[in-house]
């Protein structure tokens, strides 16, 4: 019989040791719902109202362009590349030359990019690390501005008042070039990246092969930032990313191929145009290409469970190892970037981009676009949130005996059925494929799972056994034979 | 052509290809040779983008300075021991003078020819021809037969890589490198 | 990833993400692949064993929760253990049965900090280890209860412990033993079915059971390669005899299994601590004993079963209030005896999955 | 009885010891039995394949200083049969103790003698790794020896308990450590370090 | 001269490339640097690949001026092959004479 006093049982969780100040300041720290929640009632009747608004002037807007009496003109904010186009033509009748209206246009869009990046990337650390922190239950930066806000700018402030350190050795001048060099092709590939149908900036006819060839010059500032540092975690980690980088993007390549199989072109506002036109998303099409371009991309970013290049139980931080204060800040300010352009990359391809089945007209695509981008990172924060992380020859196994013969597969099947859709003018045509292709992959990966001569581990005894008399190694092999 | 955007590029597309060059023949360090290279290559690609080669410029950095310069890098890494410097052999001399020999050819041909009359355009300011389709179509039409033997010859060239460098820790590297470099090709079927 | 030409000398710690505490690898490497390594320990040695020889009995206790500083309870258990059998000293039934409890809460605590520190090690970022957290702050909070301290529990005492609990310990103990079995039901399905993880620890550092006997290993470390051999049922110290549990026993001895042992331990010491709350006596929880404990010359060797394995106390006594000799035997010191020979050929993540799978605390390899 | 339960008897391990291996124990005891230090090795061997001692693991070994001597206490366990038994041997040169190394036996005395070595200054011949575990290399002195803060020879542990008496407090007072004694195992890496092989 | 770039500006670039090039591929002793030089002399042959196509189209029709362009894919196909191909031989040959120097690679067999 237990003692069990006769004062009531308390909670194992609020002992009075637990009443600090700290867990006081922590328990009543504002959290974003508690803002919302607790603010006053004409705030929230204005906020409703602003939004009402918003989506009203939208939808008339939408209805006008529909309707005909209003083809685009500048007020036409739900796509900015009216606008910038209207302001081009403005300048063009201003006879300034070509050379004004090209420059300002040029500059709109990359201001554009670079803002949107940039404040992205501001508020992103600050998603990250909150819905990591929820996933494990954990609370996250909630000290600094209201609800944490202000947690990444104060990172910032922190990181770029502290010391640049050069480790002794080092090639100075290499060792100073990559992380503005990494940042080069993050933003480069933003170019082609349609917002709306004439919002994008780098609108150009081979804007995939753009794409692929831009991504594949990051790893060289990786491998220098490596290579530079005289530090054999950090060249550790850069032949790390140097090896998977050149692995995956063959079947990153091989899946895009198939997208501008299907869609003939290789102009991304025209393959988001195929999308919207067949009111079909090609990752519903062709699931496969969707998940080899998805995870062939968390390794080509280094996140988890692909993220052995800065595997920081194995190889301290990988490649940027030595690199100290703002510099090791843009390695992962360039990290985060890449997290978001391959959300914005993989929207554009597989998922319809700005378009979601006619509600484009209605709201602006480039808000669609930003909340299937946001979709993907939430992805890619979830993942980093749950899983381990693979092994280096298992991830290189992936990709060469798995990935890229599937690729190869699939983009054989995705050509056969291009040219069916081709000639052939059926009106259930589409779906049709689509399930085709469903019950493909389903085959394809089993077959060739038993190919390769994989073996779900979960089909063994995984549990210890249990016994009540100790003994020694006689009673380990009886117990291995009772267990066999 | 009278564009003043396409004739400052082509001077600073040039002079830093051709400075580039120039640094990987005076570097010292064999590192710092290959990013020369890989800034003439990206230099060289700007240049295919004033003559309004889209497909062949992206297919440029591709292949050139994203997957032919990584194989250098790794090659050097899989030669640890060899010296790194960037020494000169005993045909500097002969090498130079042959080089200059042949850029004065050239260059005397490029002067001399009246290539007005030939051509009789500059440069005229457009937008990119859709040059992808073109390519492709030849590519599958009228150079088949030298298509297929590219691909052959990139089959031989992935299988000579990974029968040479048969090794478990470097197969990796050229295998991804010869594989690598087949996707450029490929890119014509569409 | 170089050719099999020059390995390079790659020094993993003292600072190292993944060496717990202060713990250096001079590891060889050869691109990937460890070639050799060397173990170098001793950043954190304190020479608890001299400095107990000027020490009462009682005053050593504290130097056992600085050992082993995520087992404080079963440190302080072994050394209480060893002078009773010293100094004849008798304990009262109900000490043993509070011993029990708070030795097994300590296990249940250290055995998540291990596996969560293991599936980081393997690259989880951190959930797992923040999800074992959970359960090991609540036991914390129990300790803190009981006797002012989370982490260095100076809570046995040589002939019973320290204090009786409050009054409000016992329903947080129920509510925490009751929710247990859930929590560790979570993490199994967390862990054990999640492929990656399988495809990192199957068939990893595996450890024969010859091999683990002539090793000198224990725990977990000598169980999940197969050898039923547990402390508890060996020679029963407190009272173990009465409560009935079982020993989980690995299948191949790869880190999989010692993961899955601490797992299963968890279990039997859920099952063990409701046993002991249902049938703890009334009584005394502590006998008196003279402030300058003068045991009769003689030397013991008493061990308890730790949650790193055999936790065993030599004294020596010359019948002066301190002790003449005082060791330690650390099994997370032991166990790594067959180290290099596990690391030495394998790649540089398994190695580290290893490590962490033998979970050793710095603290009590250096003293 | 400060003998552990499942403990053997010193007699009776020194009866089978000494008919198999005569010469070899030098004394007998209830809790162990001693043997002599040049047929340790020997003894441990046989007691590990006598199948009724059976022991198979070398559980515990360290080292105690007697001022004059020193004393190596073996804890050897038997998992088969879940008994103990207890062997120590006795090195009589204080100054420059050696003992032949039971890692031929047992592996697991590969790290326990190193820690006597490093704290104790017991050279273990044949040892495959004999070198500081926790001190580094050229540490002066052996601090597990009673005589290591220059206490004299004569401090059997405390004379009493420490605040006993107020009138004189037991303050010890380091007189300085002893020069280094030179390591003839002296060395960096372990042997067979693979490390440094320049191709 | 007048601010216009036409054909010979072109000829000019690649001619020193190329120049460089073979200086480069002659008077390297690093295996690796040859094959560099090897690689500038194919760039200055595709720039001069490139720039009469867009040029010929005056005295040619387009579709026989883009065949320029279907040459320069290949002169890409067969670098790449023949980088993977030389530096796969460097690699194999350290591995033999621990050393990538040509000079001291003398003797045929291997």
């Amino acid at each position: 019989m237990t003692t069990a006093p006769a004062s009531p049982p308390r909670r194992p969780e609020a002992p009075p040791a637990l009443a600090t100040p700290m867990a006081r300041q922590i328990r009543e720290a504002p959290t974003l719902r508690g803002m919302l929640t607790r603010a006053p009632a004409p705030v929230k009747v204005a906020g409703a109202l602003a939004g009402l608004l918003f989506f009203a002037a939208n939808a008339a807007i939408g209805y006008l362009v529909i309707d005909g009496r209003l083809d685009g003109h500048w007020y036409d904010f739900r796509d900015l590349g009216v606008a910038v186009g209207e302001l081009r033509v403005w300048l063009d009748d201003r006879g300034l030359g070509p050379w004004l209206s090209y420059w300002v246009t040029a500059l709109i869009g990359a201001v554009g990019i670079l803002s949107f990046v940039g404040g992205v990337l501001l508020i992103g650390t600050w998603i990250e690390r909150r819905l990591l922190a929820k996933f494990q239950i954990r609370r996250g930066p909630n000290r600094v501005g209201p609800f944490g806000l202000l947690q990444p700018l104060a990172d910032a402030i922190k990181l770029v008042q502290k010391e640049v350190l050069i480790p002794r050795g080092a090639d100075r001048i290499l060792f100073y070039l990559p992380p503005v060099l990494v940042f080069i092709p993050a933003m480069l590939a933003w170019g082609p990246v349609p917002w709306a149908p004439t919002m994008s900036y780098l609108d150009i006819n081979v804007g995939l092969v753009y794409v692929i060839a831009i991504s594949s010059l990051s790893v060289l500032a990786i491998f220098i930032a490596g290579w530079s540092s005289n530090n054999h975690y950090a060249l550790l980690g850069a032949m790390r990313t140097v090896a998977m980088m050149i692995s995956y993007e063959i079947p990153v390549s091989i899946s895009l191929l198939s997208v501008a199989l299907f869609t003939g072109s290789l102009k991304l506002s025209a393959i988001v145009g195929w999308q919207s036109d067949h009111t079909m998303w090609l990752g519903l099409i062709m699931p496969f290409a969707l998940f080899t371009f998805f995870f062939s991309s968390t390794a080509e970013i280094n996140r988890t469970p692909n993220d052995i290049a800065e595997a920081e139980s194995e190889i301290v931080a990988g490649f940027h190892t030595e690199y100290s204060g703002m510099k090791a800040g843009l390695f992962l300010a360039v990290e985060l970037g890449n997290a978001l352009l391959i959300g914005a990359l993989a929207a554009t391809f597989f998922l319809g981009g700005y378009t979601f089945f006619g509600l484009e007209q209605w709201i602006p695509p480039y808000l669609i676009l930003a909340v299937k981008i946001s979709a993907v990172y939430f992805l890619f924060v979830w993942l980093r949130g749950t899983l381990p992380r693979f092994r280096l020859d298992q991830l290189m196994g992936y990709a060469w005996k798995f990935l890229i013969p599937l690729s190869i597969a699939f983009m054989g099947v995705s050509a056969v059925e291009a040219s069916i859709l081709a000639r052939v003018d059926l009106p259930g045509l589409l779906l049709i494929v689509l399930v085709v292709n469903a019950a493909l992959t389903v085959v394809f990966v089993r077959l060739w799972a038993r190919v390769v001569g994989y073996e779900a581990p979960r089909d063994e005894v995984t549990m210890p056994a249990l016994t009540t008399s100790v003994g020694g190694l006689r009673a380990a092999q009886r117990l291995r034979g009772g267990a066999s | 052509m009278e564009s003043i955007g396409i004739i400052v590029a082509f001077w600073a597309l040039a002079v830093t290809t051709v400075g580039a060059a120039l640094g990987v023949l005076v570097s010292r360090n064999l590192l710092h040779a290959i990013f020369f290279l890989i800034t003439s290559f990206l230099g060289m690609a700007g240049l295919f983008i004033t003559l309004s080669a889209d497909f062949i410029a992206a297919a440029q950095v591709l292949i050139y300075a994203g997957a032919i310069s990584v194989l250098l890098v790794f090659a050097m890494m899989l030669t640890p021991l060899a010296s790194r410097d960037n020494a000169n052999s005993l045909y500097l001399a002969p090498g130079a003078l042959a080089g200059l020999g042949l850029a004065a050819i050239v260059g005397f041909v490029a002067v001399d020819t009246p290539w007005a009359e030939l051509a009789g355009s500059t440069l005229a300011e457009r937008s990119f021809p859709d040059t992808v389709r073109t390519i492709g179509a030849q590519l599958i039409g009228r150079y088949v037969l030298a298509f297929e033997l590219a691909s052959v010859l990139l089959l031989f060239a992935l299988i000579g890589a990974v029968v040479l460098v048969h090794d478990r820790a470097a197969e990796r590297g050229a295998a991804a490198a010869a594989e690598e470099a087949g996707t450029g090709p490929r890119e014509e079927a569409t | 990833m170089t050719t099999s030409s020059e390995p390079y000398v790659l020094n993993i710690g003292p600072q190292h993400p993944s060496t717990h505490g202060v713990f250096r690898l001079r590891v060889a490497m050869d691109g990937e692949t460890i070639v050799d390594m060397d173990m170098i320990v001793g950043y954190l040695h304190r020479s608890m064993e001299k400095l107990a020889e000027e020490r009462t009995y009682t005053q050593n206790i504290p130097f056992t929760d600085r050992a082993d500083y995520l087992a404080a309870m079963s440190g302080n258990l072994g050394l209480c253990l060893a002078v009773e059998r010293l100094a004849g000293v008798e304990v009262p039934e109900r000490a043993d049965y509070l011993r029990v409890i708070f030795a097994e809460l300590q296990r249940i605590a250290s055995h998540a900090m291990a596996n969560g520190t293991l599936v980081s090690d393997a690259g989880a970022w951190q959930t797992p280890l923040l999800y074992m957290f959970r359960e090991r702050e609540k036991i914390l909070d129990l300790f803190e209860m009981t006797c002012g301290a989370r982490l260095t529990t100076n809570y046995m005492r040589i002939g019973g412990v320290a204090f009786e609990p409050p009054p409000e310990f016992w329903p947080a103990l129920r509510e925490l033993v009751d929710e247990l079995p859930d929590r560790i039901d979570e993490y199994a399905e967390l862990l054990t079915d999640n492929e990656i993880f399988l495809a990192r620890t199957r068939g990893v550092g595996v450890i024969s059971a010859e091999d683990a006997i002539n090793g000198s290993l224990t725990g977990p470390a000598l169980r999940g390669s197969g050898v039923p051999w547990d402390l508890r049922k060996a020679e029963p110290y407190a009272v173990y005899d009465r409560l009935d549990f079982e020993i989980p026993v690995g299948r191949r001895g790869d880190v999989y299994d010692r993961f899955m042992v601490r797992l299963e331990e968890t279990k039997q010491s859920t099952r063990l601590i409701r046993q002991a709350m249902a049938e703890i006596p009334e009584g005394p929880h502590k006998t008196q004993i003279p402030l300058a404990l003068r045991p009769e010359p003689g030397e013991v060797y008493g061990r308890v079963e730790s949650p790193r394995g055999e936790l065993g106390y030599y004294l020596v006594s010359d019948g002066s209030p301190a002790p003449y000799r005082f060791h330690i035997r650390a099994p997370s010191l032991i166990n790594l005896s067959l180290l290099r020979a596990l690391a030495i050929g394998s790649p540089l993540p398994d190695a580290v999955v290893t490590l962490g799978s033998i979970d050793i605390v710095v603290g009590e390899i250096d003293r | 009885m400060p003998a552990g339960p499942t403990q053997l008897s010193g007699r009776r391990v020194a009866a089978a010891l000494a008919a198999a291996l005569p010469s070899a124990v030098v004394a007998e005891h209830d809790e162990w039995v001693e043997v002599r230090p040049e047929r340790i090795v020997d003894a441990l061997r046989w007691l590990h394949d006598a199948p009724d001692f059976d022991a198979a693991q070398l559980s515990n070994c360290c080292g105690v200083d007697r001022h004059d001597r020193f004393e190596v206490v073996y804890h050897l366990q038997s998992l088969d049969l879940n008994q103990q038994i207890v062997v120590k041997t006795t090195v009589a040169d204080h100054e420059r103790p050696s003992l032949p190394s039971a890692y031929a036996v047992y592996k697991g005395a590969l790290l326990q003698e190193r820690e006597i070595y490093d704290l104790m200054g017991i050279q273990f011949a044949g040892h495959p790794d004999l070198r500081r575990l926790f001190l580094w290399e050229g540490f002066p002195g052996y601090p597990l020896r009673k005589d290591f803060l220059g206490l004299g020879d004569t401090t059997p542990g405390l004379a009493r308990f420490p605040f006993e008496n107020k009138a004189q407090p037991d303050r010890i007072i380091n007189p300085g450590l002893r020069p280094a004694t030179p390591d003839p195992a002296s060395q960096e890496a372990p042997p067979g370090w693979r490390g440094d092989a320049r191709a | 001269m007048t601010l216009s770039v036409d054909l010979a500006h072109y000829m000019a670039v690649s001619g020193l490339v190329f120049g460089i090039g073979v200086t480069v591929a002659l008077g390297k002793r690093n295996a690796i640097a040859v094959l560099m030089g090897i690689e500038l002399m194919l760039n200055a042959v595709n720039l001069l690949l490139i720039a009469f196509a867009r040029f010929g189209e005056a005295f040619a029709g387009a579709g026989e001026a883009i065949a320029g362009h279907t040459f320069v894919v290949f002169v890409l196909t067969v670098a790449a092959a023949e980088a993977a191909v030389v530096l796969a031989m460097a690699v194999l040959v350290y591995r033999r004479r621990e050393t990538v120097e040509l000079d001291r690679i003398n003797l045929m067999r291997w």
